[in-house]
This record gives structure tokens, C-alpha cells and sequence, in this order.
């Protein structure tokens, strides 16, 4: 659905990019810019909230309305915004220390509370304007600024974070592949709730290649899964792997393997909520999962009711004046004449 | 049996009870008759700080005080008559009871169960624990007296029981000379679905009505004058429910959507359950997660285009230090309620103070002036918020109102206003000229930038916490341009100092003999102070300060006329701290930092030594 | 294992206990009480801290050291205790609206770092302390003080937010089954990590029944299922029912039924976090899985590093002063005679 | 061949580059260089605001300035060398060099490309852009000799371009006379595993010494005096660094574990990135989710018996509010370091301001006075820090330590102790005395609480936010009591003033001129206006507060003595704000918001305003 024939253009502005050459953010900035054009929505009704962090300068660069707010906060002040202002196509732009770190709870319930709105979450799994201290996604171990010796704070796995904390559309992406992220951007912003889209990020001066596994052509392809909705989970150099529910347990199989067939495979179902989890722990060392590919995509999407809709629907706006005098005059008044 | 009437200036009675013998209910119901009567009148509630504290205990008191009369500013120092449910109730309030003054006690409040959660002695005679010779005392078995009416009815003892408290507001009414009309309307209206409830209820309240009539307990009843108050239409209200009146009007007067978000957190959450019940007045409210979720959301609102408010208390309010910080920066409008409590930390939750002052002035990181308005009573509410509303959205600032637990709980007649007479509303919505080229920081002659919606067509930006180029509203860390927008925003702000009213005397002029000032919940009490002096034959000048930040201009012209300026404060001086810095004057503090109001005694005892 | 003696008495002190009479934190109080004789520590090594809230009045009653914080942030005093201090044993005691609301972050993040010590969650629906207004654990269309309209929010479900949030023991009790409370008590205290027990309360003040649904007689044991490790999911009034895994799909079965076997039944293993996720959503109205008992016991535990012993592993605390002299004086400095 | 050799008193430098030039390496090793020499010194880093700003640009340029000599308080108000690496350094410096200044300039630096970047326009000689008469030029293509230099190594040529600092840094040394080892064994350690990368540099710095010798370019070498020192062993220190040294020595004097949290935050990050580093020495460092949570650990840590510490800024600090209410209220000991940034909100994150100053004292709810101290330069951050502890510690009292980003990141010589000479400390762990009672809030002269630590058997007791009885320590709301306790806290906290050094005459003295009263960084800076003015003839008083609260006793006694006061401030005025109001003097403000330190002739032109 083109509108308003914009294009690209319309939604870069004349503002001096500020990060550092080569940094991700380059590459979500540009997706970004390319979809808006094409969801039908009129770009004074476009805004982008941000918190603190180098991602967060994002509104800076689009020709939209935007917030740079304070850190960890953009979530609450996205939640005001629509919650006020349902008309308007709002997203949230955060990092992992902004949302995850410091932004942990009001991320938590904005997920729960589902506002219709879609937060792009910066992964680079370090503090970047801070100048690279370990966020709450870096490895067990990462030595930086702040863990000389290696970190001992075990990472959240965000999506799974997301699971518990009740989203209704998560996803995951990545920089380094352009199309299938302006593919995810659609289809969250198409979802009619809170959608999270995980995006991996590369700093290249903090923690450059923190996403080589799956950026690196040698070894990509056996390291990340792309999902599919109803397609088999396959991946792998030549998609000679796919995978397989054993009851409730997760099997690598060949499918080069004469007992094996596609049929067989574990088939990606969005709604459901049990796969999501465990698919969400993939590739997780915390749970036996180290094995497994690296999931992108869409984890898990689920129709639920939009708070700022419940809002509304409780809301009399066609009151007269009259309703409002007796309001203040209350149950119980008298004249003095 | 006919009885002796006299006639009464003013009168305070002080209800107290176990907090479930519903003493509340029968101070409210007692509140809402008199203001009807025509009275002046103040009420202070005094809850337990437990959500049930153990029955029969101290801690378990519920009290209630209301002064009325042809003129009252407190609800009174020390009351004329108390009412006792039971042995601790006595305990804890029998030191307010004036000389001469009436107890009312219920006799089965002192059985020995009583008396012994009460923690005191044993005794034959429970009454010999208190030392009553100066008062007027009648013994009343409420309990029983109450059991007896239902007894033939089929409540069951518990329910029959809480009927306790429409006896002694029968009996009170009968005493004052009042009809139990209003309060049988109350009933039906509560009570609509539950007959059996409602009749016992009225039967009881008709039983101590008439037990005043028959029985030989009084040999006087009372009439109090009625004060003569200006002409228009009045109500009883609370300092709370004012707060939120204001809002809604405000809301319909700037034709602005209400946004209001809040976390719970005693006293201001009533602000939060009242306006959820507006919702049919396009009243949206949110209960966000904690207090900087509330105030971030209520900024996201504002950016909106709604009016924006959020309202805490003490540690609520200290986590919203950082947006503030933030939406002062922004400029975007914004109401900040903080109804005051005893601090510092969690403190005294359920008691009053005035101790913010300082945080809401400096408390916060850089630069950060914000407006500081301060109502003086429940119904100055209604005014300040008001302004407060208009002057945030004229400058497009944030504005603080500094309420305190005194005001919001505590009770006054208001001469409410229609609609049509509020002031309007001045501010506007950017909308582009043709060819002109738009900046969010351009500003207006009184320094004030624009204010576009998301939804305005070419006016397209993106505004934030980092210092912004004067110019352009990019962001701008040149050092001169930080220095020239410290000095406008601060600019901005002393010049509301122009738009709103002069400072005003409420008693005396430059020719008194000294001058208090005062601001916040402390009005009432150093209004009737003044006027007990004045019997005396002090001439004592008093200004009360409502707009603290920015200050009226005229007050250093006023103060230059008293070599004596009091300063009395509910907290450990803070006001005085701004007024010396300011005027370099010598002012004296007055403090109180105990949780209660002054009373009338304290400031006259500092103004009698100060001026001997 | 019996320790010095003491009994209940000796955790209880003079203070006045200020809750409502018939509050479901009595019960919890007591049933602390009874197990901390047993735990082989020594009172004076015990702490409990705790936010703001009527629960979190609860160290006030406790004969140990205490500490009654600020609203929601009992966690994180506890981290920095527990991590300088590993010697202690530390509880944290708050309600649903000091860990869920204001205090969610600090409570994922004190899960995902594993800090051993106890979390007792006083989950009675509503905030009591303030009087009564909702919470978010709180059913949707609640009507309370702060939604006369009914709620529009979605509630938490603590148990899988702690799952997403790495919680290495879940449990569930209620204050109605104090056998079964001072059981999980016990083992939260014996698992070396951060244990979360999610402690159903009744506040018979402003959600009085709340929870009836699981502790009345009459049907009880068809809403709620207690599990035990390594044994079947069995429930029902005459212990009838059961939950059988249809590949990853539970399903109800009827144990009258003959073509049903306890054999057949979904085995409990406390370390399958798959499990674990599916449990969690048992009687949640959002997943299909109303019609599921509500689940009590231990929904999951795992071995997993703690903080403070990592933290201690790279501290050494054998320096001379002659090496501090040698650190202030840094690698270049020069001598004026 | 031989040049004239000159001697000077004071020589500033300033090196300018873009980010990528290596400049803060270059500045950093001739400040040590310096240091070893014995010049006195004093250096301020400039970066840019953004991580890696575009090459080229304005927004790039990395600036670093020392000032060195005989006696030295700032790091100079301009400059008497300008290292210009490209074309946007020398735009943006030039004017900050004083009249017949050096410039060196990269020419390579200026091709069109930089110029562009620059924004400058285009012309056939760039350096026709600037107006560079009233300097002495010396353009070097530093960029083709370092390049020629290494032509024949195995490096790429963004190895090699990298090594061009080398190159001017051997230039500067080179004009003053310097040895180039300290660099040498520099090199050596940070390159010990590439020998490439190593030996390039050393010959790139040889080859920028040579230069001097064997070029025309200098007539003349300086030597610049070395500062009379007193006796004793000297470092280089940042104001970041010193106060991590005191509060390692702290924690080993007091015997207490040192347990630091923190978020990370500019220009705070640096406390929580060395602590992190000294876990050798006994030292927990814990990155917390959030500023709140850092304080709240600290706390906890605290309540168990350690020495505990969080340090932030500008946001972070005001997030902390409430949390500082809870352990002014628990009485616990805790150190709060606020590295102050420009403001408010975001602001201006990587620029200096002293605006959080009535924050610190003011911005709680309640009353909650907090001991507040600040540092007056890199070096005094120890004295201050290791004060701060001790005073913590021997008051069970938070104490908040204002430094900013200008001493954070400033370095100068510092007489470093030895441990064994540092104070004692004073506080004790409460040990339970036969049959006493135990009441932790129980106080000994000072109305110091008793610190009893969990493990210490028959001490169990509960401490919290709400108030609480000063006879038990159990919660209380009892009116008199809460006054009493409010009381009590105040005076614990104005107590203090007798245990902190009397207030000196920094210069002057009672029967000066006029006075100026300042705190925080602007100590040297007012020093040297002082000298200057010395010269002038007019004689200054000077008072430098360290011990903001309480303030130390003698204050009011100096002020008598002068009629004029002014107090310069990096601010909009705040010291001024609590010395008006407690001394009611007429203090005149001197006020730069801009970021940046105040430069000398802006107070030398003040004070000579006001005494003509
Ligand atoms: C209240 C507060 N605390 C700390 C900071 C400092 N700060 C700015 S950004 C940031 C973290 C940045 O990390 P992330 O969110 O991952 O963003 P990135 O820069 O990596 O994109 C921090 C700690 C701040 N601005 N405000
Ligand atoms: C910062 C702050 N905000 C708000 C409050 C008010 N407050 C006290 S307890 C509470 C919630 C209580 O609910 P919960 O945690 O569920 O505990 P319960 O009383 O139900 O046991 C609130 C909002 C506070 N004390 N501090
Ligand atoms: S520091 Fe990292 S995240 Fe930030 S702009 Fe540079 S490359 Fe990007
Ligand atoms: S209000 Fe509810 S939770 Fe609080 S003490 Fe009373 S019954 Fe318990
Ligand atoms: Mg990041
Ligand atoms: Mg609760």
C-alpha cells in the first residue's frame, strides 16, 4: 500500500549522522526509512521515541516527529503518547542497556499492557555511548571496561523475556540482512499490538563481530535459522539441516539421512506459545541448547486486545457543559442569596 | 421536656472511636448537615496509619474534627465537645477537650477488655482512670442502647452494632438543633438495595435523636450561628476532590483531553481514584507501574497535545526528579501534584507536612527552574490548579502544586463557579504559515517555543534532553548558546511573575506592627491567630504566598515596611531559607515538624514574645 | 538438621502485629517461623528485607536482623548485601505490587544473576497498604478503587516471567496450605541460587476470596494441582484426573477412564524448563489453558552459578600495604628532596 | 647547529587534532613528561561529544591543554603553543592562542578535502582562510615526514598515519628540552607484543625530535622553571583516580571491605572502570540495572558491615533521590559521589558544571540534610574522599562528595602519602554489653546511632524508612517524637562542623579588599586572577569551601570583615543561594554556564568592576 508517494527521502532529513563509520545502526536507519513509504500512513503521524544510547539518536535522523527522552523511559513516554493519541504510528527505538538494563520494567509492562505500537530494540550486547561497558546481553565472561576480569552477570535472553513477560508479537533481525529485516518491520507494524522486533546490531567499536556467527558467510548459515511460518525448520549450509520434535524435545537431523524427511520436521506455528519458548532458547548455553541455530524471525504473534482501544471504549467524550456544572456542584449543595 | 437554648459563635467537636465504630461516616454525614446549615466550617480526619489496626487499641483510634460557626479557618485547636466510643479513644484525645468542655461517652467502650487494650489499669470504676472533673461528662451505654432498638429485628449482633454511630449522630444532631433529614437521604441513597440495613440505620439515628429529647442528659441545647457568606451557590469539599474538579474544567475549557497519571501512594491517591471516575468527562487514567513510568507517560500525553498531570507524595515524588529534569527541558506543559507528607524517606505517611518545599524548587540536576504553586486550602484547590493549568500551557512549562495532607483530606464550604466563568485558556497548537520555515525553540515574546502535535502536517521534529541551539532547536553543546538558553528558560520563568497577581495582604498593611508570611495549609490557623491577636490589640500584618516560584513582584516592596517578619512553617524552615536569600532580611522561623497542624496558641505565643 | 536449640518463639519478637485480623500473612509469618529453627543457621546470620507494603511489615516481626526499604527495591538491597556479605542467609519479602509493579526490574535482574538467597512474593492480587486499588497481578476487568470500570490490563503471570527471566527454583504455595508452604520453604532454603516462591495470600480487606477457588473445600482440588518431582500430574476430587502430553500439547484425562493409565501420565521433572513453561500457563484465560488446574509446588530448578561466589572468585583480599603504597604511587612518580 | 635557549615561567600548550590523531595520547605523555621534570601543572582534556564523530569535522576535534611552569592553578586561559593537526582544530582553537603565539600546523591537514570538512571555504592557499599574523607560523607536513619516515616498514598506511602524533610529540619535546624516554619506556610497555607497531613509533618520535635540531624552523628552545615543591614523592593524578586511591586506602585504613556500585555514566564511568580493576585489593565492584539499584546494593552492602560507594551524575544522580532519603534515615554510612556534568537533564553530557549543588543540599523529600563536600581539584579529590569516609563512617551518616567533569578528567602533580600516614578511623561495630538493652538507634554524644551488623549475635533488630521512636527505635507516629528525631538529625549533621577543619584564607586576609568565596573546580583559576591581581595591586581575599554542609564555623566571623563578596560560580548562581541566607549578606554572583571553566581575566575583570 503506497501512500502519499513518498519514498525514501521523505523520511531522511538534513541532520548530520553521528555514529561511528561502519556502526549497525547505519543499516536499521536505512531499513527503516525504506518501509515507511509503503504502510499507508501519513508521515505527520509517524513518531519515534527513544531513550538514552547511541540507537537512540535515531529520531534525530528521521523526518518524522520524534522524543530523545531520558534513559530506559521511552517505553513509558510511547506508552503515554499512544495511549493519548491512538491515531498516531508510533515506535519505540531503544538499546540493549536502554531497555533491558535500566528500562527492564516499564519494557516489561508495556508488553504485558500491549499498546499498539513497535519497539526496536538495538542489540550490539554492550553499552556503546558509554563507551563499551558489558550490557545485560553480553556473554558470561566478556571482559570491558567495567569486568576487567571477565563478566559474571548470566545475560537475559530477550525473547525469552519477552515470552514470560506475556508480548504479543516478537521477532528477531539483524543488521547485516536488510531484506529479511524490512520484511520483519512490515509484518510488526502490521501486528495490531505491542510488537518487539530484536535487532542485532553491530558496534564496530566496542564489540565489533559479536554477530560474526551469523553475519560471516563461512559459517552463517549453519549457525542462524530463519523462520518460516508454517514451513519446516531447516537450515544449514547446503539447508541440509532441520530440526525435530521429539515429544517435547528438540532433535538436529540430517536431511541427508534416508530416514528423514521434511515431513517429519518441526513446522513453525507463530501462535503457538510452546514452541516460541522453546525456540527461544536456542543456541542458549544455559539449557543444553548450545547446539542449535540462532532463530530470525517471528518467534510468536497472538491477537490480544490493545489497552489503548479498552481505554477508549471506557471513555464518554460527549458530555455537555451542563453535566460538567453539575459535576462541580456535587451531590449536595446549597444557595446563599 | 423543654431545655435551655443558647447561641453559639463557633464550635469543635471531635468524634473518636475504634476505626471500625464508623466514625468517618458520622463526621462526614455531620459535615455535609452543617454546611447545609449554612455554617462556616473546617474538618480534619485523623486515620489510623494501620489499614486495621487491632480493635480497641491506641493505635486503633479513628478521629474526626470539625469547627463550625459564623467563622472558622481550622478545624479548631481543642474541641468543646468530645465524643468517646470507647476507653482509648478517651486516652488519646482527652487532652484536646477544652476546659468546661462536653465528653460524650459510650459506657460499654470500658468494659475491662477495653480498658486493657487500651493498656490501662485495672480499676472498679473505669472512669477513675481519667481525670474528668473539669469537664462536662454523660455516660451513654451507645451499645446498649443501640441493641435494644433492633432487637427485634433480624440483623444479626455484628451488623446491629455498626448502627452504633447513627446513635450518636442522632443525638448530636438533637444537641445542635439540626433535622436528620439529609443524613436519612444519605442512608436510602447507600443503602438503596439493602431495606433491612437502611431501617435499622434510620431507627437508630432516630433513637439518639430522641434520646436527646427525652432523656435528662443535657440541660441546654445549642444553636451556632451561621456564617454570613457571600452570595452563590456553595459545597462541601475536599482539597482532593478540588484538585480534580479543576482538572476536568480545565480540561474542558483549553478543549484539551484530561490525561492523568499516577501510582498509588498516601495522600494523593485519592486524586487518582476520583478522576478514574470521570471517565464521562473524556477523562483518561492511567495507573502506570510505578512514579517514573507516570510521570514519563503523562510527558508523552503532553507531547500529544493533552493536558497532561501526574500527581505523588514523598518518595513518589523524589523518583520523578529525573523527568522533570526532562520535560523542563522539553518545555512542554505539564501539572505536577505532590500532596505533601511527613517525610524524609517513607516517613509519616499519614500525616501532614509541609517539607517538599525545597526539593520542588532545587531539586533537580543543572538549571531546572520550575513554577511552585501553592493552594492554601481544600477549596483554594480548585483556584491554584486552575492557574496552575492555564500558566503551564501560556508558557508551556511544567508547574508543580504543592498540596499537603491537611488540605487534601480536610473539608470546607466552596463557592463553586459555573463553567462559563472561568477564565479561558491561551495557548495554541503550531500550525505552519506558508513559506515559513518551522523551529521548535522559536519563541514568543514572552519566551515562550512552539508547541506542535504529532498529527500537524510539515511540522515534522524530533525534541530531547540534550542542550539545543537557540536557532535552529538542533542539539548544540556550543558554550554560548548554552549559557543564552540557561538564562532564557530562566528568563521564561520569572517572567510568569507578570501574569499572576500581586502579592495581597489577608490582614493588616505596611502600617502593622510585624508581618507573617506563610504559604500552603498553614493559612487558616494563622488567619484566626491573627484575629485572636487583634482582640489583644496586635495589629499584625500577614501575607500569604501562593505563587512561590516565580514570587509575586511586589513582595520585597511589602516587606521593607517590617523590621518583624515571621516566618511559620510545618516543617524545619524552608520558605524562610528562599525569603532570606531573596530579600536578605532577617526573618524568624516558626517551626512545626510534627505531623499536625499549628495551633492558633503556638503563633500567637511567638508573636506575643516577639513583640514584647 | 536442628540447630542451637531454638523453636518457633525464638523468631518472634514483642512487636504488636499490625495486620487486619484473618490476613493470610499471618500464616506465612508463622509458617517462616517454624521452619527457620530447623535450617541450621544461626538467628544472627538471618536477614529479611523487604519493600513497602503490608507484607513488607513482615521483618518487623521477626526476632533476626531486617530491613523494611523503600517501595520495590527490597531486591536490590538485598543484592548488595548478599553479594558483600555471602555468609548470611537473606530473605526478601514483598507483595505483587512492590516485585511486580515498581520493583520488576531489580526482580529479573536479581534472577538472571542468581544470587542465593529466598524471595518470598506475598501475591494477594491487590495493593493492600494503599488501600485497595489493583495490582498487576490483578484479573482483567478488576473493578478497584483505581479502576471503577474494571481493569484493562493484562496481568504478569509471575511464573512465566520468572522462567523468561532465567529464575533458576519457581514455586508456587498458599497461605491456606501451610504443610505445603513450610515444604517449599524449606527446599527454596536449600537450593543454592536465587528461589522465588510466589505465595498466594488472601487480603480479606479489599480481595477478600480471591484465591477461593484453591482453598475451598468443595472444589479445591479440581482447580489446583500440587506437584511433586518425578511423580505424575495427578488432581481432582478423588484424585481422578490427570494431564497426559500429547506431544507438546497437555490434555486432561480422566484416570476413570480404562483406556488411561497413570503411566501414561505427564511425569513432573522439575529440570525441564519446556515443561516448566507449559505448567506456567496452566488456568492462564490467554493460552487455552483456563480449564487447567492452577499448579502448586516447584515448577523448576536449576543448578546455575551464583553471583556472589563468582564475585568472590576474583577479589583477593591477600594484599600488603606495601602493594597499596605501590598502587597510589602508580607506575611513574618522582621524589622532590 | 646551536639555537638560543629562552627560560620561561609558564608555558601552555594546547594539541588539537582530530579524534583519530591520537591527541589524548600525545597531551597525556607530555604531562608526565612534565610532571617527571617538575613543573608544576595542570591539563584539560577536550572531547568531542560523540563517540567517533565524523573525521574531519568540528564535531571531531579532540583538544588537549596543559599548562606548566613554576606555579600553576589552571590549565591556562590561552594558549602560548597550538598544535593544529587539521584544518577544523586550528578553526576551532585559533581563538584560544594568545597574541604572538606558535602554531604548528600539519599542512597535510589543510588539503581540500579537511577544508571542506572544516567547512571553510575554498581558496587557493587554505591558509588564506585564517588570519594567522599576529602569530609565529611553523607548518610542518608532518602526515609526509611521518610517512617517509616509515616508507620502508612492513606497515599499512593506516598504521603509519597513526604514528603521527609520535611526530609532534618528539617536536614539542624537542622545543622544551625534554628527554624522550618516559615516552620511550611508554612505548615499550604498550606495544611489548608488536615490535612493528613499537619500533615505528619510537622512530617516528626520534624523527620528530630531530626535526628540531636539524630544521630552521625554531630560533629558540625553552626551558620552563620548575615549581618549587616541598619535599616528598609526586605522581601525576586525575580527580577520578584520587578518588578511587582514597577510597582503597579507606577501606584498608578502616578495615572495612569496599563495595562500589554504579551505573555507568559520563564522566562518572572512570570510578566504576579503575575500582573494577582493584579487586586485588579487597575491592567489590558491581555494575547495577540501574542508578537505583547501584544505590540500593550500596545500601544493603552497607547495612552488612562495609564501606560502601556509588558514584554518578547528572541523571543518574537524581534517580537516586529517594533512596538517599532511605539511608539518611536508617543512618547508615554511605558515599555518594556526584561527577557533575552540564545540565539539566541530558544536557551536555560530556561538558562541566557545578549545578547540582542545591540538589545535593536541598533535593529531598523531608527534611534530609546530607553532609555535603566538594574537591577542589584533581589531587584534593583524595584528601576529600578519604575525609568523607572517615566522616561517613564516624556519623553513621550518607555523605555526598561533589566533584565535575573538569577535575574528573584534569590532572596535576599530587604529594601522594604513604598509608601508614594517613588518619585512623573512628566507628565501631556494636557489641552487645552484658545485660544491656539493645536499641539500635540508641546515641552516643555525637548522636551517633550504634552500627550492629547482621551476624552479630543478640543485636537481631529491623531498621526502615518510617520514623521512628527515639527511646526504642521501634516505628513511631507520635508528634513529639517525630519533632524530636527531626531535630536530633539536624543537629547530628551541624555537629559535624566541629570535626571539620576550620574555613582558611586560600589568599588574603581579614583586612583585604574584598572577598571571594568559591567551592568545587574553580579553586585554581581563582587563585591565579588572584596573582594577577596581586600584580595590580589589589589585595583579595579568598575563602575555598570544601565542607559545603555543614559549613565550618568560623564562616560568619570572616565575612564580617568585607563589604564586598562575590561568588563566581559555574552556574546560575548557587553557593550564593545558602551564604545570602545564612549570613544575609549582599554576595554578588559571577556566573558562566557555558561548560567550560571560568577563565581568569573573567574574574581579574570582575573584581576590578567592582572595586573601581
Ligand atoms: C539515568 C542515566 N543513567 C546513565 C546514563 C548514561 N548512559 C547513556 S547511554 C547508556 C547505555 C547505552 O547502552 P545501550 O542502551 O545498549 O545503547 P547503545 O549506545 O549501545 O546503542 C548509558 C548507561 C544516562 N544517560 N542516564
Ligand atoms: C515510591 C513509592 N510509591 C508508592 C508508595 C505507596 N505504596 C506503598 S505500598 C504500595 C503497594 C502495596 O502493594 P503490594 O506490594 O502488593 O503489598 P501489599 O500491601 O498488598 O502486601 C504502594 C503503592 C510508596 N510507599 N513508595
Ligand atoms: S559506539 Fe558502537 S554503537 Fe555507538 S555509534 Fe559507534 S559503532 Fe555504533
Ligand atoms: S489490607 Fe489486606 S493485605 Fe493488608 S494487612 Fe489487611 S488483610 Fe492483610
Ligand atoms: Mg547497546
Ligand atoms: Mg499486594
Amino acid at each position: 500500500m503506497k501512500n502519499n508517494n513518498y519514498n525514501l527521502k521523505d523520511f531522511a532529513n538534513d541532520q548530520e549522522i553521528k555514529w561511528c563509520p561502519g556502526c549497525g545502526d547505519y543499516s536499521i536507519l536505512k531499513q527503516v526509512q525504506s518501509i515507511l513509504p509503503n504502510i499507508g500512513i501519513s508521515k505527520e503521524k509517524i513518531v519515534f521515541i527513544s531513550g538514552i544510547g547511541c540507537s537512540s539518536r535515531f529520531p534525530y535522523y528521521m523526518n518524522t516527529y520524534g522524543m530523545h527522552s531520558i534513559h530506559g523511559r521511552a517505553t513509558a513516554v510511547a506508552t503515554g503518547l499512544k495511549s493519548s493519541r491512538p491515531d498516531l504510528n508510533v515506535w519505540v527505538i531503544t538499546g540493549d542497556g536502554d531497555s533491558l538494563s535500566i528500562g527492564g520494567n516499564h519494557l516489561i509492562h508495556l508488553l504485558r499492557r500491549n499498546l499498539d505500537l513497535n519497539i526496536l530494540l538495538f542489540n550490539n550486547e554492550i553499552y556503546g555511548l558509554t563507551k563499551g561497558q558489558y550490557s545485560p546481553t553480553s556473554e558470561l565472561g566478556k571482559t570491558t571496561k567495567s569486568t576487567p576480569l571477565g563478566s559474571i552477570d548470566n545475560p537475559f535472553n530477550p525473547i525469552s523475556l519477552s515470552l514470560g513477560a506475556d508480548a504479543s508479537f516478537i521477532a528477531r533481525a539483524i543488521d547485516r540482512e536488510p531484506k529479511h529485516m524490512r520484511q520483519i518491520l512490515i509484518e510488526a507494524n502490521n501486528h495490531r499490538g505491542t510488537s518487539l522486533i530484536e535487532i542485532y546490531q553491530n558496534c564496530n567499536i566496542f564489540n565489533d563481530g559479536a554477530f560474526s556467527k551469523f553475519t560471516n558467510k563461512d559459517f552463517k548459515k549453519n549457525n542462524s535459522i530463519y523462520l518460516e511460518n508454517n514451513k519446516p525448520l531447516i537450515f544449514g549450509d547446503e539447508n541440509d539441516k532441520g530440526i525435530k520434535l521429539d515429544g517435547i524435545d528438540p532433535l538436529i537431523v540430517d536431511l541427508n539421512d534416508k530416514n528423514i524427511s521434511v515431513e517429519d520436521l518441526w513446522i513453525h506455528d507463530q501462535k503457538s506459545i510452546e514452541k516460541a519458548n522453546i525456540l527461544s532458547r536456542f543456541s542458549d548455553i544455559n539449557y543444553n541448547y548450545s547446539k542449535f541455530p540462532r532463530p530470525f524471525g517471528i518467534f510468536f504473534q497472538k491477537k490480544r486486545k490493545c489497552y489503548e482501544d479498552e481505554m477508549l471504549n471506557q471513555i464518554n467524550f460527549n458530555f455537555t457543559e451542563d453535566d460538567l456544572n453539575k459535576l462541580i456542584a456535587g451531590d449536595l449543595s446549597w444557595n446563599i442569596k | 421536656m423543654s431545655k435551655i437554648k443558647k447561641t453559639l459563635d463557633n464550635v469543635t467537636i471531635l468524634f473518636a472511636g475504634d476505626s471500625g465504630d464508623g466514625i468517618q461516616l458520622a463526621g462526614g454525614q455531620f459535615t455535609n448537615n452543617t454546611a447545609f446549615y449554612g455554617n462556616d466550617l473546617s474538618t480534619l480526619p485523623d486515620f489510623p496509619a494501620e489499614i486495621r489496626a487491632p480493635i480497641g487499641t491506641l493505635a486503633g483510634v479513628s478521629g474526626f474534627q470539625i469547627n463550625f460557626g459564623s467563622k472558622v479557618f481550622t478545624p479548631g485547636d481543642n474541641c468543646d465537645v468530645l465524643v468517646a466510643m470507647n476507653a482509648a479513644s478517651l486516652k488519646k484525645n482527652i487532652n484536646k477537650l477544652r476546659e468546661r468542655g462536653i465528653i460524650i461517652l459510650n459506657t460499654s467502650g470500658f468494659d475491662k477488655r477495653n480498658m486493657r487494650l487500651a493498656k490501662i489499669p485495672d480499676s472498679d470504676d473505669p472512669f477513675d482512670n481519667f481525670d474528668l472533673k473539669n469537664f462536662i461528662v454523660h455516660k451513654i451505654d451507645i451499645t446498649k442502647l443501640t441493641r435494644e432498638r433492633l432487637q427485634n429485628t433480624d440483623l444479626e449482633k455484628k451488623e446491629i452494632d455498626r448502627c452504633k454511630n447513627m446513635f450518636v449522630l442522632g443525638f448530636i444532631y438533637w444537641i445542635f438543633n439540626r433535622s436528620i433529614n439529609s443524613t436519612i437521604i444519605f442512608l436510602e441513597q447507600k443503602f438503596y438495595n439493602n431495606k433491612n440495613i437502611l431501617n435499622a440505620n434510620i431507627s437508630v439515628l432516630k433513637a439518639g435523636y430522641n434520646y436527646g429529647d427525652t432523656s435528662e442528659t443535657f440541660s441546654s441545647r445549642f444553636d451556632v450561628k451561621p456564617r454570613k457568606m457571600k452570595k452563590g451557590s456553595y459545597r462541601n469539599i475536599l482539597g482532593n476532590q478540588a484538585i480534580c474538579l479543576a482538572l476536568v474544567s480545565a480540561s474542558y475549557k483549553s478543549k484539551l483531553d484530561l490525561f492523568y497519571s499516577g501510582y498509588p501512594i498516601t495522600p494523593a491517591s485519592d486524586i487518582l481514584h476520583q478522576l478514574s471516575k470521570y471517565k464521562s468527562f473524556g477523562v483518561r487514567t492511567f495507573q502506570a507501574e510505578d512514579e517514573i513510568s507516570a510521570i514519563c507517560s503523562a510527558i508523552g500525553a503532553s507531547f500529544g497535545g493533552n493536558l497532561a498531570v501526574t500527581a505523588s507524595s514523598g518518595p513518589g515524588m523524589a523518583l520523578k526528579t529525573e523527568a522533570l529534569g526532562l520535560v523542563f527541558m522539553l518545555e512542554l506543559p505539564l501539572i505536577i501534584i505532590n500532596v505533601q507528607r511527613g517525610g524524609p524517606s517513607t516517613g509519616l505517611p499519614t500525616k501532614t507536612e509541609q517539607s517538599d518545599l525545597l526539593q520542588a524548587v532545587y531539586g533537580r540536576n543543572g538549571e531546572a527552574p520550575i513554577p511552585v504553586f501553592a493552594p492554601s486550602s481544600p477549596s483554594d484547590c480548585f483556584l491554584v490548579t486552575y492557574n496552575a493549568c492555564k500558566i503551564a500551557l501560556k508558557f508551556m512549562t511544567p508547574v508543580i502544586i504543592l498540596s499537603d495532607g491537611y488540605i487534601a483530606n480536610g473539608a470546607e464550604p466552596w463557592n463553586f463557579p459555573v463553567i462559563t466563568d472561568l477564565e479561558d485558556f491561551e495557548y495554541e497548537f503550531k500550525k505552519l504559515k506558508f513559506s515559513e520555515k518551522f523551529n521548535p525553540y522559536l519563541r514568543n515574546e514572552n519566551f515562550v517555543r512552539n508547541w506542535a502535535i504529532p498529527g500537524t502536517k510539515d511540522l515534522e521534529h524530533t525534541i530531547g534532553g540534550l542542550e539545543k541551539d537557540n536557532d535552529s532547536g538542533d542539539v548544540s553543546y556550543e558554550p554560548e548558546n548554552h549559557q543564552l538558553m540557561v538564562k532564557i528558560r530562566q528568563a521564561k520563568v520569572n517572567n510568569i511573575s507578570n501574569f499572576i497577581p500581586d502579592q495581597k495582604f489577608s490582614s493588616g498593611s505596611t502600617n502593622s506592627d510585624m508581618i507573617i508570611i506563610s504559604w500552603g495549609s498553614t493559612y487558616g490557623v494563622i488567619q484566626s491567630s491573627i484575629n485572636e491577636l487583634k482582640k489583644n490589640g496586635y495589629d499584625i500584618a500577614h501575607i500569604h504566598i501562593n505563587y512561590i516560584v516565580p514570587l509575586p513582584k511586589n513582595i520585597e516592596d511589602i516587606l521593607k515596611y517590617f523590621e518583624i517578619i515571621l516566618v511559620p512553617e510545618i516543617n524545619n524552615g524552608q520558605l524562610i531559607k528562599i525569603i532570606r536569600d531573596k530579600f536578605l532580611v532577617n526573618a524568624i522561623p516558626l517551626n512545626k515538624i510534627m505531623g499536625i497542624p499549628f495551633n492558633s496558641h503556638e503563633i500567637v505565643n511567638k508573636v506575643k514574645s516577639l513583640l514584647n
